[in-house]
């Protein structure tokens, strides 16, 4: 059973008054996470809007002991401080109880420029959590494409819709057969909480991404966010499934759209919520396109019905 | 020391309103109607400030940017979002 | 040289506005430079930009500490404390309804809020202000009504641009101290 | 086109839409973004017949500049501070395999911890790796300077830095002079590379080499930036024969010729500092300016002309040489001037770092307390 | 059907005398790969025994233009060269004919150091083959483990044998869904052939992974690297296949295998064949440890059937 | 333990092993490997008690390590050229983040062309990143400077970098002494961190800072590598006390009393110099040799003291300084003499790039040319 | 030109023997036995060294390290190693 | 100080040679340097190394050009050429059945491929000639037989070193010249 909203502890990390943009489901991503991770904890950042949102020294607006790093370097700076306290520990030199390492980092630091130490750390199997959250951009330089941005969007890099679709990180993670991956989504906070806490009771590399529609980066009004990531999932292009060891289990809310409980939405109207769609949806080849988006979800959600039958 | 700068390291310390009291960042302001709120907690818990108290669904207007995601996320139509002046 | 100093909330257009006095002064044969001032905070924090005007080539760089006028996009800013850094014989120009006192300074003001509302430049509740603003500000920095509009209907061609000059005229005719 | 108000980033966009460049490789990074969403923009419209490449990072980012500058194209890139430090393995490479590939890199601090406001610091650590560096003082003279850059890299084939103050020169928007497309194409041909990777005449770039051989393409790489000098003058000179822009070839040099002080920086400061240098004058003392546009090749004996007779040189850096004492252009200055000039006086001063606003009066105050009198 | 050794062009691009070891299979799978390419091809090389085999400046033993970058960079710089190069040729200043460029690096450059810009790459569907030569080692710096080196081999910096099971870029680069990919070994070099020549035929992003025993590593005879190739084919631990567009089809050597018409070598013989094993096989659980192992090959084999049925 | 016949890269990793390192993270490279792999082997054997990260490159390696390092570890990591330049902007954050890292570089040519073989390059490029550098010159002073190194980075809070020539020293076997652990324990306590990431108080390390406080932080830096020339001399000597070996602190000196010409060099080509200064006196040259063993901070007052009264210097690079005349040591000579002796006649020769052989012959040949009189 | 360097560009020339002689490096010798060889190519497919000649079976002992895959490849048995004197 | 510079082919084991020399010096109470110089051919090429022994501490590091003594660990590197880089003084070790002249130096030779067969030291056909070898260098630069063969004894311990030692010690008695 999913964890209800009245049972999620009450537990704030992230503090008030903090820099991010009113309405940003990142942040509020950040904060459901730290109700499952609790005070043990260290938070590894890259440079993005989380780090933006921190605040300017020497205050801080994340109430763990938290690390800035190089940008490219989430994967190998989690590990190396793991081994540091796992070497401290064994010296009995640690100071309280070995915590839980996190990165909290975002599609750029993931699907792009760390790519590379995270998936050293996930073959290694070191033991933290990668947690990636997801706002499809490079929100804090301004919104330029990221690996995660879909096909068709805008952003100031492709300023004539992104010609490509996305990476599939989370397929990515899956063949790396780590002992366990989630996707989650913003709108979903119960779901994101079980997850969290199952990925810090288990040992070894865990990778969990995030879904959280950024209001400024895909233009939709601030107070959108949460119904976006919904329909999102509703949609079934955002599909909420986690895997121990490389099998996968659908979470709720997707396995009743994938088995046709509740009828889907149509990415038409998810899509018409987004700014940064606005201009392909008024292309002469509007309809086209939407099919061919469409399609390409319809084909997602049967492969990763089937994918999750193989193991 | 937590508030300014007293050693080599580059650290930082945990504090509220970092970006100082971001409640004057509102345009709007959100009102709740105690008499339509059911007390479900789902405004407190999609609020990305924190700034709604759980127990009794009152509003930190220091802190809350007046993003608008507790309005439009309440199932009763409990919240308002009104203009500040 | 005249320096103004811009301080708004993200969203309330300010680096817009001054980039429109800038291309103002140039079409009035005037040197301009707009200096933004970013800070990492995300959308809807506080935002402040330079303005200097000049007739002669420009080489500073700097911030504007002691500006000509000190330009608050709304009076919650002066509660905030943005008129800190400015000089004994610095203006203020205020979007607000009616003057109000700030010792020892010259107060300029200008129902933004007010003109832009009533001549319907608002959306999704939300005004835009930095329109009638910049129609003040040309005037008070000297440039001609015309060419004030002008640059506003080359910015925006057409029907847009048509209502956003009439507003700026009424901010540019409506400023008072 | 003729003036147009816009900011520094744009400036360098425009330069390059100009030079016809043929890849653009980049990342974006704080604050120099808007030069890559503004050429982004102009390639989607058609404006630029060039292949935008958006890498995954700056490493690659200059990694794909080098390759494809090897292929024959004519290349450009832009980043600043972390994007910098990341590409500094292939900055060697860049360099050492003689390609001309011209970068704008936008000023701006080093972590950590963070800042994303100016100083030179970025930049000036990158001063080992075979790069011409140019520094730039105003949104014309970005303009003008992106545009020499590809020439003068191209006629030494060596790579060439372009840079900007961050926020300062990159986001003011200021009025600046775009030239016609005929009169760039004068200025600067296409790109002809004297070698090129060929399927026609296929040869190997960059094997491996032993003791024998490899010192001697080190010493031809040293040999060809010091000899960039004269070209580097040559440029300019014709820039300003083709345009009439001129901001100085090796230094700006401002009423120095009957100063005894001559204070030495770089960048937006040393734009201002004409006016700090106003003032002490009116208080009657007799100092004068010398903005460096050249970092490297360091134009020293260009220097020891321009202090011959002075009584002091007063440097002020907007960087740290760790484990100096000083800045990094007071290092250079000293060693550029040992043997030249040993008689003059020689004072330092650090400042602006992380974006510390430096403004005339509080330079002019810094200089009148170095003034050795 | 799969090209005759009889069919194979005789054209060589490897020239005599170069400097890789005596019995070198990846310098023997670039010869294939040659003959597949034609003299029309541009080679980028990252830092491999692939570069110290080509001699010393000012002389070189590969009969194309080839270009040496730095490690991490394969996957960009042949972004930039084939962005340069169809700039010139939409320009009219393309030198000769539109080539094709390949990299020709190993596991270390392609599964660890190189595998962001890769990815990325992929993701752009830039248009290349990246050929990954894969004697899952740092051969060149004298063996040391990659994140291709599998479970419980012995390399210099896994002395008591590695601890984790290999990455399995092969599965990665599927899940990139890109327009060709195929795995090949240096025992099959008519399939090799074939799959290089598709790979010239497709348009944007291909990926060939080519299986190299090399016998300083592995510590077999210098006369053994085509045979325990073979014997890697035989047993199942290295599949065969294609995939257009994320389609896979397995080839003969395999498939015959996976249909059970050809019964699969066991690890344990393939094992024996490599001195890398040999402490592991020594070791007092040895067989608990060639279970394992087996049931990894077997589960693997059951996995990419299943995977290979759907799409 | 006692004197073992051995190589310079085992030297390296005998200490690692002696200074009870917690974490080692590395990637392999030529002529570094067989450091890590020593390690990898004394860590499977249980004789180190160390996590050891073998990390996908040495971008990640260096982030490992301070990420570690800010965990609270006395962590270690060793590379050579290519890995040293992947690493800048990671080196930048060690020293930024004052986070006491010890690395062994294998000083080798850098790219392109390729070589294996040793010049300066890769490390004098790194000059600006804030690390401190050693340099040495024996298989011994390998040993005893990397445990002097743990000792420096820790009470100093800095990033220390030691350096060996690839091959001549990193791949020679010779003779050295190895202490007894208690006297290694005695030597060098554990780390004890005055600030770490800590969840019993949390705070966060490297956040965004505005232009008012981050220059603060790039003061104190610079201030602390300045100010750890004291605390390094003091180490030597603490070293010398315990064990008795001794390789001078800032500068070994060679027959420079009464010396009328100095020759300055760095790593083995300043221990072999040594055999040329001896032919050259008997010639009847009054010559002395100086070997730099600290080059970040740069010991230059202590170099004025050398050079007192000296006729001349004559400096020996393995380097170029690209954009300067001569090389990145002969620069640092002259920023460093100039207004502490603008009086000694100065000499440069570059030799020895990309392995280029150096014997005492040659350089006497060379070392002869420059002698002035 | 193609022996030497001639230009500040790091490049290099194709050309046999980059390594030299390589021949010398043999400790063993592959001796083809023609009365056994079938001309199947096997032997010629699988030389890394790429100096069997496909059409008669010969070997370029000038550059043949020796490692030995042509006799363990060929199907015939029908290529020795013999120990160089 | 006696310096020797040693060729062979890769996989005959030069390096370990040179060490196990350097050892012996030690032992002898002498310094000694081992400096091998590597390439980055792979295996199977040619190989060298360099071994200098002093009484004194040795701060030489540079590469061998006029050796006292050039070992060759087979006669094919002499048509190869490598008898350059060394002096008039300069003798020669070869490994060799039987004396071969070069003009103007003196030879010595020890069959180290022979002995090697003979004693069976031979895997899969290749003879492991680095260890007659040794022994027959250990003679002629001086180590007494007893040390050079502790020095085996110690580096494979039990039979394998006694073999080996037994084959030194025929390579330490069958030097000629
Ligand atoms: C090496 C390096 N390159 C570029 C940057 C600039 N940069 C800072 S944040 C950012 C984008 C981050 O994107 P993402 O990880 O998706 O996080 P988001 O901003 O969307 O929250 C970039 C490109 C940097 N800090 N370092
Ligand atoms: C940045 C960098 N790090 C390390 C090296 C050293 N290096 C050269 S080749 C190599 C291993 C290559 O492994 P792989 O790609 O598998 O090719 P192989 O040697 O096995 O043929 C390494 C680590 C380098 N050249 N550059
Ligand atoms: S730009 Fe988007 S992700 Fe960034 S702080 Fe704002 S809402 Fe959040
Ligand atoms: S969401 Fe609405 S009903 Fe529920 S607690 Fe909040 S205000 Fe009340
Ligand atoms: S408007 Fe936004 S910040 Fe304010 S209480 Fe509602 S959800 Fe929270
Ligand atoms: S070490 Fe292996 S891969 Fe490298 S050249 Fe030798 S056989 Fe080939
Ligand atoms: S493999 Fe054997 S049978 Fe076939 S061609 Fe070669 S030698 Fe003849
Ligand atoms: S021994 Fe090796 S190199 Fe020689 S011919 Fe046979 S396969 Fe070719
Ligand atoms: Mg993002
Ligand atoms: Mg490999």
């Amino acid at each position: 059973m999913v964890t209800s909203i009245k049972n999620l502890p009450s537990d704030e990390f992230v503090l008030q008054g903090n820099s991010s943009c009113a309405g940003c489901s990142a942040i509020l991503a950040l904060r459901i996470v730290g109700k499952a991770l609790g005070p043990n904890a260290m938070c590894i950042l890259t440079p993005s809007c989380m780090v933006a949102s921190m605040g300017l020294t020497p205050k801080t607006a994340y109430n763990w002991p938290c690390l800035n790093i190089c940008f490219a370097t989430a994967g190998a700076s989690a590990s190396g401080l793991v081994y540091a306290l796992e070497a401290l520990e064994k010296k009995g030199r640690l100071k309280g109880e070995m915590p839980t390492v996190f990165n909290w980092v975002g599609d750029g630091g993931t699907y792009d420029i760390g790519l590379q130490a995270i998936s050293a750390a996930a073959e290694r199997n070191d033991n933290f959590i990668h947690i990636c959250y997801n706002n499809e951009a490079y929100s804090n330089t301004g919104v330029q494409r990221s690996g995660a941005t879909p096909l068709y969007a805008y952003s100031t890099t492709t300023p004539g819709g992104k010609k490509e679709p996305q990476k599939s990180m989370p397929r990515l993670m899956l063949e790396h057969r780590i002992p366990y991956m989630a996707t989650a989504a913003v709108s979903h906070p119960g779901d994101l909480y079980d997850k969290v806490v199952k990925a810090k009771n288990t040992k070894g590399f865990k990778y969990i991404e995030i879904f959280v529609p950024c209001w400024p980066g895909w233009r939709f009004a601030s107070s959108q966010a949460v119904a976006v990531s919904k329909m999102a999932v509703n949609s079934g292009s955002w599909l909420l499934w986690e895997a121990e060891n490389g099998k996968v289990e659908f979470s709720a809310p997707s396995k009743r759209i994938l088995d046709g409980k509740v009828e889907k939405t149509p990415m038409k109207d998810y899509l018409a919520l987004q700014g940064r769609f606005a201009k392909v949806l008024k292309s002469p080849d509007a309809e086209a396109k939407l099919a061919e988006i469409q399609a390409e979800v319809d084909h997602e959600i049967e492969f990763m019905k089937k994918r999750a039958e193989i193991y | 020391m937590k508030n300014g700068i007293d050693d080599f390291y580059p650290i930082s310390w945990p504090q509220e309103g970092v970006a100082g009291a971001t409640g004057a960042w509102r345009l709007k302001k959100p009102v709740v109607d105690k008499a339509k709120c059911t007390n479900c907690e789902i405004c407190w818990v999609f609020c990305p400030e924190a700034v709604i108290n759980r127990e009794d669904i009152t509003i930190d207007y220091e802190f809350c940017k007046g993003c608008g995601i507790c309005a439009e996320e309440c199932p009763r139509g409990a919240i308002e979002m009104v203009l500040e002046d | 040289m005249l320096e103004l100093r811009i301080h708004g909330y993200g969203g309330q257009g300010v680096v817009t506005m001054a980039e429109l006095l800038a291309l103002a002064a140039l079409e009035s044969g005037l040197v301009a430079q707009t200096l933004p001032f970013f800070g990492v905070e995300r959308r809807g924090a506080p935002v402040k930009a330079a303005l200097r005007v000049s007739d002669k080539p420009i080489h500073i760089y700097s911030q504007s500490v002691e500006p000509d006028f000190l330009v608050l996009m709304s009076e919650k800013l002066l509660d905030m404390g943005m008129n800190v850094g400015i000089k004994p014989e610095s203006n203020i120009v205020l979007n607000a309804p009616a003057n109000v006192a700030v010792l020892g300074h010259l107060v300029y003001f200008v129902d933004a809020t007010g003109i832009a509302i009533a001549n319907g430049l608002v959306t999704d509740g939300v005004p835009y202000i930095n329109i009638p603003m910049y129609g003040a500000l040309c005037r008070l920095i000297g440039i001609e009504a015309e060419v004030a509009l002008n640059v506003i209907k080359n910015r925006w061609p057409g029907k847009v641009g048509e209502k956003n000059a009439a507003v700026a005229k009424i901010g540019y005719d409506s400023l008072k101290n | 086109m003729g003036t147009v108000l816009d900011t520094g980033c744009h400036a360098v966009a425009m330069a390059v839409c100009n030079a016809k460049v043929d890849v653009v490789a980049a990342y974006p990074i704080t604050p120099q973004t808007s030069i890559v969403e503004a050429i982004a923009e102009m390639v989607e419209k058609g404006t630029m017949a060039t292949r935008f490449l958006p890498v995954e990072g700056e490493h690659s980012a200059m990694a794909a500049c080098t390759a494809a500058s090897a292929g024959g194209a004519r290349v450009f890139t832009a980043t600043s501070s972390q994007g910098l430090l990341y590409m500094h393995e292939v900055l060697h490479m860049a360099a050492g395999g003689r390609l001309p590939v011209v970068m704008a890199n936008v000023n701006r601090a080093v972590f950590p911890p963070w800042s994303i406001y100016v100083d030179h610091q970025d930049s000036l650590a990158q001063r080992d790796t075979g790069w011409l560096q140019f520094y730039c003082a105003s949104l014309q003279e970005i303009y003008d300077t992106i545009l020499q850059a590809f020439k003068i890299a191209e006629t030494v084939s060596l790579p060439v830095m372009v840079n900007l103050d961050g926020f300062i020169l990159s986001h003011a928007s200021m009025p600046f002079f775009v030239q016609e497309q005929e009169v760039v194409d004068k200025f600067l041909p296409p790109f002809e590379p004297s070698w090129v990777l060929d399927t026609t005449n296929p040869n190997s770039f960059g094997n491996v080499t032993d003791q024998s051989v490899y010192h001697l393409y080190r010493k031809m790489l040293q040999e060809a930036i010091l000899a960039s000098l004269p070209v580097i003058k040559n440029v300019a000179k014709e820039y300003k024969d083709l345009t009439g822009f001129w901001h100085g070839d090796t230094f700006e040099p401002y009423k120095t010729d009957d100063a005894e002080v001559l204070v030495l920086s770089m960048g937006s400061m040393a734009a201002e500092v004409k006016s700090s240098i106003d003032m002490l004058r009116k208080e009657g003392h007799k100092v004068g300016a010398l903005r460096l546009r050249l970092f490297r090749p360091f134009p020293a004996d260009d220097l020891a002309v321009y202090v011959a007779g002075k009584k002091q040189l007063i440097v002020l850096d907007r960087n740290h040489a760790f484990g100096n004492e000083g800045g990094i252009l007071f290092n250079e200055v000293k060693a550029a001037l040992f043997g030249k000039n040993n008689e003059i006086k020689l004072a330092n001063k650090i400042m602006g770092i992380g974006g510390m606003d430096l403004n005339w009066q509080t330079m002019a105050a810094e200089i009148r307390a170095l003034l050795e009198d």
